[in-house]
C-alpha cells in the first residue's frame, strides 16, 4: 500500500491523511467545489476534485472517485464515514478496480445491511435481540399476532429507516393499527420500502456499542464499549468509554456478544455492533452493526491506547490482530469523554448554521485532543454535515475527564457562525449527567425543543473591549478568507439566509 | 461614543468611552442591572487578541466583528460571565429594519428536503410562526417567520430538494 | 487555593494555567516588557507585568513577583521550571508572604542544593553514587590521593557549575594537575566559587531520570523513569519513556533508588532524581536531584496516565498521594518520546534565533501533544531561553513512538525563524537511535560542532508556488503581528543581528 | 518573470513563469540538475496557505516572505523532498552587497556574556572564522565573520554582559 484515497471530507478525512503519515503511506483527498480550500484539502498530501457540491455528483459519485484514485496513482480506499462508506457497489467498484478497499468487502456487508437481516444474523450468532417482528400480514389479526409476539410496549419502525424518523411508540393494542397506517405513510415518502418492523420498546434503555476489529485470517476481537446515550433527536451529542453504568461481567458479557456477531459474520477491519442496555433488567439488546469506523472511535482510542485508523490499514496490508497487539492485549485506563462541536443556533432551534469561521482557537491542552475539520479563515458549507470538530478528553476517572473537558470547552473561540457549546458546557455540569444517570431520550427531555441557548452574558472585559476597539480595527481576523459562503453574500439583513450568518468575506 | 449591542436573548448593553489620564480612556458600561465606570487600556496581542488592562491587571478578550454580528469571547475563570456571546450593534439593527425594501426572501439554510409546508401565499404570520420543514442529516429542522409578514408566495414544495440558499417562501414584512 | 500566580514564562507558564483550569483554580501570568503579548499572558486568566526584559529586574525579582501575587489577590504561587523556581529564598518569601508554595519547602531544598551535600545524602538513603571527591587539599600529594580514591578516568568538575563547563576528562595521574588548574581558572571566572570536584567518569554512560512525587504527609512514589541521553552540549534534545535499554529488574533499582532518596529528605512535590546509567557494568549512579517540574514531563505524562501538574496542585491543596492514585496505582503503558523544538540556526553553529514567527502550524494529530510557548505572529525576543515548543508523541511501542512523532515533525511549519527541526528529523531516522545505541555524548560526536544544517531542497509544488505566487501576495500571513522584536530591524543586510533573522513586523 | 534564489548551503534555484491556455501558467523550474516546465494554477486556501494545481492534482505550500528571507514548506510525502526550506532572493543578496554603507555593526543575537574575544582591531579575518564566543542560556555561541573583512573595533570585552542585539564589532567588507 503506497497511497491511500479517502472518500470522504472533513474532520475524519483530515484524520485519515495523518494516520496514512504516521505509517509513510502517501494521502489523497477529494473535495467538491464547496470543499475547494477545506481543511482536508489542505491536510493530504495530494487533493483532486470531484465535483460540484452536492453530495451526489461529488462524493457519493462513485466513478468520479475512481477516476481520482486512477489520476494519482492511489492503491487503495479509505471510505471514511458517511457517503460512500457503508455503500457494498462502492466496496466492490474499489476490488473490481483492483484498489485495495479499506474495510469489510462487499460480501461481509450485504448480509447484515437490512435491519431484519442483521438482527436474524444476530440470533445465530447467539447474542440477545429484542423480540420484534417483521410486518409482512398487514391485516388486522397479523398485526395482532405481531404485536402479542414482541409484547408491549412497542415501536413501529420503517425497515429502511433511520434518525428515529416515522418511529412511533405504541403501549396498548387498540393504538397499533392507526400508529402503523401513520408509519407506513412516511416510510412511503421518506423511505425506498414501506415495509415495516415491529420492536419491544426498551424504556430508559441506554446506547451502548462495541469497538470490533477482525483480520484476514478470521480472528476478530472487541476493543471494548462506548456510551452514546446523550442523544439530541437521535443524533450522538456525547459519548464516552468505559460505559459508566456496566459491571464487570456486564462489561465482559456485552463485549463478548459484539465479538460474536464479528466473528459470525467473518468481519474484516474495523465496525462496531450497537446494543441498546436496559438499565433495570441489566440486558442488552442487539441494535445493529455499523460497518465502518464511527465518529466517537477516539475515545476508545484514548482510553484504549490503540489508533483504530492505522490498525484499519495495518490490517488492510494483511496482519494479523495476534502481531498487532501483542501478548499483553488491550486494557482500557481511565476514562474519555467525547463532544461533538457542531455549527448551529442553540438560539434558534438549533437549526445547521453556515459561513466563514471569523476566529476559531481548539483548544490544545494536555490529555485533550482535537479532530477538527475546521480552522479560523474556512468556510463551513451550507451542502453537508454541520459538524465542525471532535473534542475529546481523558481522564484517571470519569470526573477528571468531566473537569477537563469543561475546562477545554471554556477555552474554545468560535466566532463566525453559532455553535452548541454553551449546550455542552450546560450538559456536561449537570447532577444527572455527573451520575449518568441519562439515556437515550434524556437530552431531548431535559430541554425541550429549544435548548439551554446562550447561557451567558457578556464580561466586563469583553465589553471594555468592545468600547475600545472600533468595529474597524476589530475585523481583522478573517483577512485572509477568500472563499464565499456558497451562495453570496445578501447585502440586506431582511434579504438573508434563515438562520445563517454568512460572514464578511472582504471585510 | 456610545454604542449599544443586544444579545440573542434581547438583553441590550451600552457602552461608551472618553480620554482619561496617561493614555488610558475611561469606559461606562450599562447593563440591565446598571452602570459601571471604569480606566482602561486596550492593546492588540501578536495573534490579533485584545488585551484590556484595568489597574495592571491585564485580560484577553478575542473579539470578531461581522456583517451582521459581533463576536466576543473572554475566558477569564476570573470572570463568572465567561465565553462567547453573539452581540448585534442596535444601530445597524434600525438601520436595516428602516429599508425601503418591502419584501424577504426566506432561503434554506442546508441542502435538504421540504418535509412540511404549514403556508400559503396570503397568510397572515407572526413572528417566530412555523414557516415549513426542511429535512437533512437525517434532523428535521423547522423554518420560522423572522418577524411578522403576509405571505406573499411559497417558492417550494413538499417533497422537493432544495439547495443551501434556494428561496423557499416570499414574505411582506408587516410595520409593526 | 483560589488563584495561582505563575512566576514564569513560555510553553510551561500555558501548560500551568491549563492545570488550574482544570481544578477550577484561577491563573496569573506575569510578564516582562518583552512577553507583553506573549502565549502565555493570553492563556492565563490575568497577566500583570513584573518589569523590564532583563530576566534579573523582571522573572528574577522576587518583590516584583510576590507585587503581582498581591494585585490580583492570587493565594498561591507555582515556580515553573528555570528563573526562581529552584530558589529556597523565594520558597520563603512566598511562605512568608502568607501564600501557599507549589513546590518542595525551603528546608527541603537546601540541603541537597550542592552536588556534594546532595551526594553525602544519596550515601545517606542508600542510593548509589559515583566515586567522588572534593578537593579540599590542592598540594600535588592531595590530589593524588583524591584521584587514586576516585580512579580513572575520572572528571574534573567545578562544584558550582553547570552544562559541562569547565569539565575536564583525565585518564592519567600525569594529566591530572594541569586539569585541575584549568578547571580552576574556569570555575574562579565563571562560577561563584573555585571549589572542584573529581568524579568517576562513566564512559558511554546514559542520563536516566526518575520522577518523583511526596504528599505533605510523609509519603513519596516514584512514576517511573525517562532516558535523557540525546544531549547537544549537555542539553536534552529528545527524551523518552521508558528508558529503552533497561530490563525489569533495572528499572525497579533504579525507581526504588529515586524514590529513596525523595522519601529520605521529606521531598513535598514533583521532583526528579537523576542518574547516570553504566550500560556496561548495569549500574546507576545518583547525579543530583532537580526540585521542581521538568521540561520533560510530558513523556511520563502520556506512558502513566498522569497529570502531573494537575497533582503538584492538589498535594499543595493537602490531598494524600493514596488518594490520589486509587488502588490500581501507576503503571506504563506504550512508549513516549519528547522533542525540544528550539529557534536556532542549524546552517550558522545552532546560534539562538530570535524574531518573528509569519507562519507556525503546529501538529494537531493523535497521540500527539505539543505544549508550545508561541504560535503565528508571536515574537521570539532574544533575551530567554529559545525553546519554542515541545513535541510529544505516544505510540504502543517505541517504533509506533517515532513514526508518529517523524510524522508529526513532517506537517510542522515553522516560518520566520531557523528551527532545529531538520536535526530532529534526521536524529530519529538514524539506525543507532533506533537501537537506542546512544549515550549523552552520541549526538556531539555523531554531528561534530555544526550539526546536519538543512537537509532537504524545495519541492517542485513549493517553487511553483513561489513562482506563481507574487512576494507582495505572500506577506499576508504576518499581517497582524505589530510587535518589533527587541531591537529595530536594521534595514541593511550587513548591519544585522549575527544569526539572527528579525522578520518585517511590519510587512 | 525570472527569479533566483538561494538555500543555506548556496544551491540556487531559478524560476519563470508566463501566461499558459485556461488561467494555467507556464512554469520553468531550474535546478542544479536541468530544468523542468509544467502548467500549473495557484489559489490561496482560507488560511493562507497555496494551493498548487498541476494535472488535476492539488498539493498545499506554506509560503512566507520576510525581509530577508522566504521561508516555504510543502508536506506532500509524495514530494521526497519536503519540509520547511529559507531561500534568500539573489537579486536582493546582489543589491546589498553593492551597497555604499562599507561597515558592519556585528551585534549580539542574544543577551549573555562574552566569554572569548579571538581577534583585535586591524585583524583581516575570513568568512566563517570565529571573532568571539557569548555564552547564553549554559551554552556557548561562536559569532563567526560573515564575510572576509577587516576588524575596525572590537565594542565588547571578555566577561562583559551583552543584550541581545548590542554592537560586538565592527568590520569594514573587503572587496572580494
Amino acid at each position: 500500500m503506497k497511497k491511500v484515497l479517502i472518500a470522504g471530507r472533513g474532520e475524519i478525512a483530515v484524520r485519515i491523511a495523518r494516520a496514512c503519515r504516521v505509517l509513510g503511506i502517501g494521502s489523497v483527498a477529494i473535495y467538491s467545489d464547496a470543499d475547494a480550500g477545506a481543511r482536508h484539502v489542505r491536510k493530504a498530501d495530494e487533493a483532486v476534485r470531484v465535483g460540484p457540491a452536492e453530495s451526489a455528483l461529488s462524493y457519493l459519485d462513485i466513478a468520479a472517485v475512481l477516476a481520482a484514485a486512477r489520476l494519482t496513482g492511489a492503491d487503495a480506499v479509505h471510505p471514511g464515514y458517511g457517503f460512500l462508506s457503508e455503500n457494498p457497489d462502492f466496496a466492490s467498484a474499489v476490488a473490481d478496480a483492483g484498489l485495495t478497499w479499506i474495510g469489510p468487502p462487499a460480501a461481509v456487508i450485504a448480509p447484515i445491511r437490512s435491519k431484519t437481516a442483521a438482527k436474524d444474523v444476530a440470533r445465530a450468532a447467539g447474542v440477545p435481540t429484542a423480540p420484534s417482528a417483521v410486518l409482512d400480514d398487514l391485516s388486522e389479526a397479523g398485526l395482532q399476532a405481531a404485536a402479542t409476539h414482541v409484547g408491549f410496549p412497542l415501536l413501529v419502525k420503517p425497515e429502511d429507516g433511520g434518525g428515529g424518523k416515522g418511529m412511533q411508540r405504541v403501549d396498548r393494542m387498540e393504538d397499533l393499527v392507526p400508529a402503523v397506517q401513520a408509519a407506513r405513510r412516511v416510510a412511503a415518502s421518506a423511505f425506498a420500502s414501506d415495509r415495516l418492523l415491529l420492536e419491544r420498546c426498551i424504556e430508559g434503555a441506554r446506547h451502548v456499542e462495541v469497538q470490533v476489529l477482525g483480520d484476514q485470517h478470521g480472528d476478530a476481537v472487541h476493543v471494548f464499549e462506548r456510551d452514546c446515550s446523550v442523544q439530541r433527536r437521535h443524533q450522538k451529542v456525547i459519548e464516552e468509554s468505559p460505559c459508566p453504568v456496566l459491571t464487570l461481567a456486564e462489561r465482559a458479557a456485552i463485549c463478548e456478544s459484539g465479538r460474536a456477531f464479528a466473528r459470525h459474520v467473518g468481519y474484516v477491519g474495523a465496525g462496531t455492533v450497537e446494543f441498546l442496555f436496559d438499565p433495570v433488567s441489566r440486558a442488552h439488546y442487539f441494535l445493529e452493526m455499523n460497518t465502518r469506523l464511527q465518529v466517537e472511535h477516539p475515545v476508545t482510542e484514548a482510553v484504549v491506547g490503540l489508533d483504530l485508523v492505522v490498525t484499519q490499514l495495518r490490517i488492510a496490508q494483511g496482519a494479523r490482530l495476534a502481531e498487532l497487539f501483542g501478548p499483553e492485549g488491550l486494557q482500557q485506563r481511565g476514562h474519555a469523554i467525547e463532544v461533538r462541536v457542531y455549527a448551529e443556533d442553540p438560539a434558534d432551534g438549533y437549526v445547521p448554521q453556515a459561513g466563514t469561521l471569523q476566529r476559531v482557537v481548539w483548544p490544545d491542552a494536555p490529555m485533550v485532543r482535537v479532530d477538527a475539520g475546521f480552522e479560523t479563515g474556512d468556510v463551513v458549507p451550507v451542502h453537508y454535515d454541520p459538524m465542525l470538530a471532535k473534542i475529546i478528553a481523558w481522564g484517571r476517572d470519569r470526573e477528571e475527564a468531566t473537569l477537563r473537558m469543561l475546562a477545554a470547552l471554556r477555552e474554545t473561540v468560535v466566532h463566525g457562525v453559532a455553535t452548541n457549546i454553551p449546550m455542552l458546557i450546560d450538559v456536561l455540569q449537570q447532577p444527572s449527567f455527573a451520575r449518568s444517570e441519562v439515556n437515550t431520550g434524556w437530552l431531548d427531555a431535559f430541554y425541550g425543543t429549544e435548548g439551554p441557548g446562550y447561557g451567558v452574558a457578556p464580561s466586563d472585559a469583553a465589553l471594555l473591549a468592545l468600547a475600545l476597539a472600533g468595529p474597524g480595527q476589530a475585523a481583522a481576523g478573517a483577512a485572509s478568507a477568500r472563499h464565499a459562503a456558497g451562495p453570496a453574500a445578501a447585502r440586506d439583513p431582511w434579504d438573508m439566509l434563515v438562520g445563517l450568518r454568512v460572514g464578511g468575506g472582504r471585510s | 461614543m456610545k454604542r449599544q449591542f443586544e444579545d440573542a436573548r434581547g438583553n441590550r448593553f451600552e457602552v461608551s468611552s472618553s480620554p482619561a489620564a496617561d493614555g488610558a480612556h475611561s469606559v461606562e458600561i450599562l447593563r440591565g442591572e446598571g452602570a459601571v465606570r471604569q480606566d482602561a487600556r486596550v492593546r492588540r496581542a501578536p495573534g490579533g487578541e485584545w488585551l484590556v488592562e484595568v489597574g495592571g491587571i491585564t485580560r484577553t478578550v478575542y473579539l470578531s466583528v461581522g456583517q451582521n454580528d459581533t463576536w466576543i469571547s473572554s475566558l477569564s475563570a476570573g470572570d463568572s460571565l465567561s465565553h462567547t456571546v453573539r452581540l448585534k450593534p442596535v444601530e445597524q439593527r434600525r438601520a436595516g429594519r428602516g429599508d425601503a425594501n418591502p419584501t424577504a426572501h426566506l432561503r434554506s439554510p442546508m441542502t435538504g428536503r421540504v418535509v412540511v409546508v404549514h403556508v400559503a401565499a396570503g397568510d397572515h404570520v407572526v413572528k417566530g410562526q412555523p414557516l415549513l420543514v426542511v429535512e437533512a442529516m437525517k434532523m428535521e429542522h423547522v423554518i420560522k417567520a423572522p418577524r411578522a409578514a403576509v405571505v406573499l408566495r411559497v417558492a417550494c414544495a413538499v417533497g422537493r430538494q432544495v439547495e443551501g440558499g434556494a428561496e423557499l417562501v416570499e414574505l411582506e414584512p408587516e410595520q409593526a
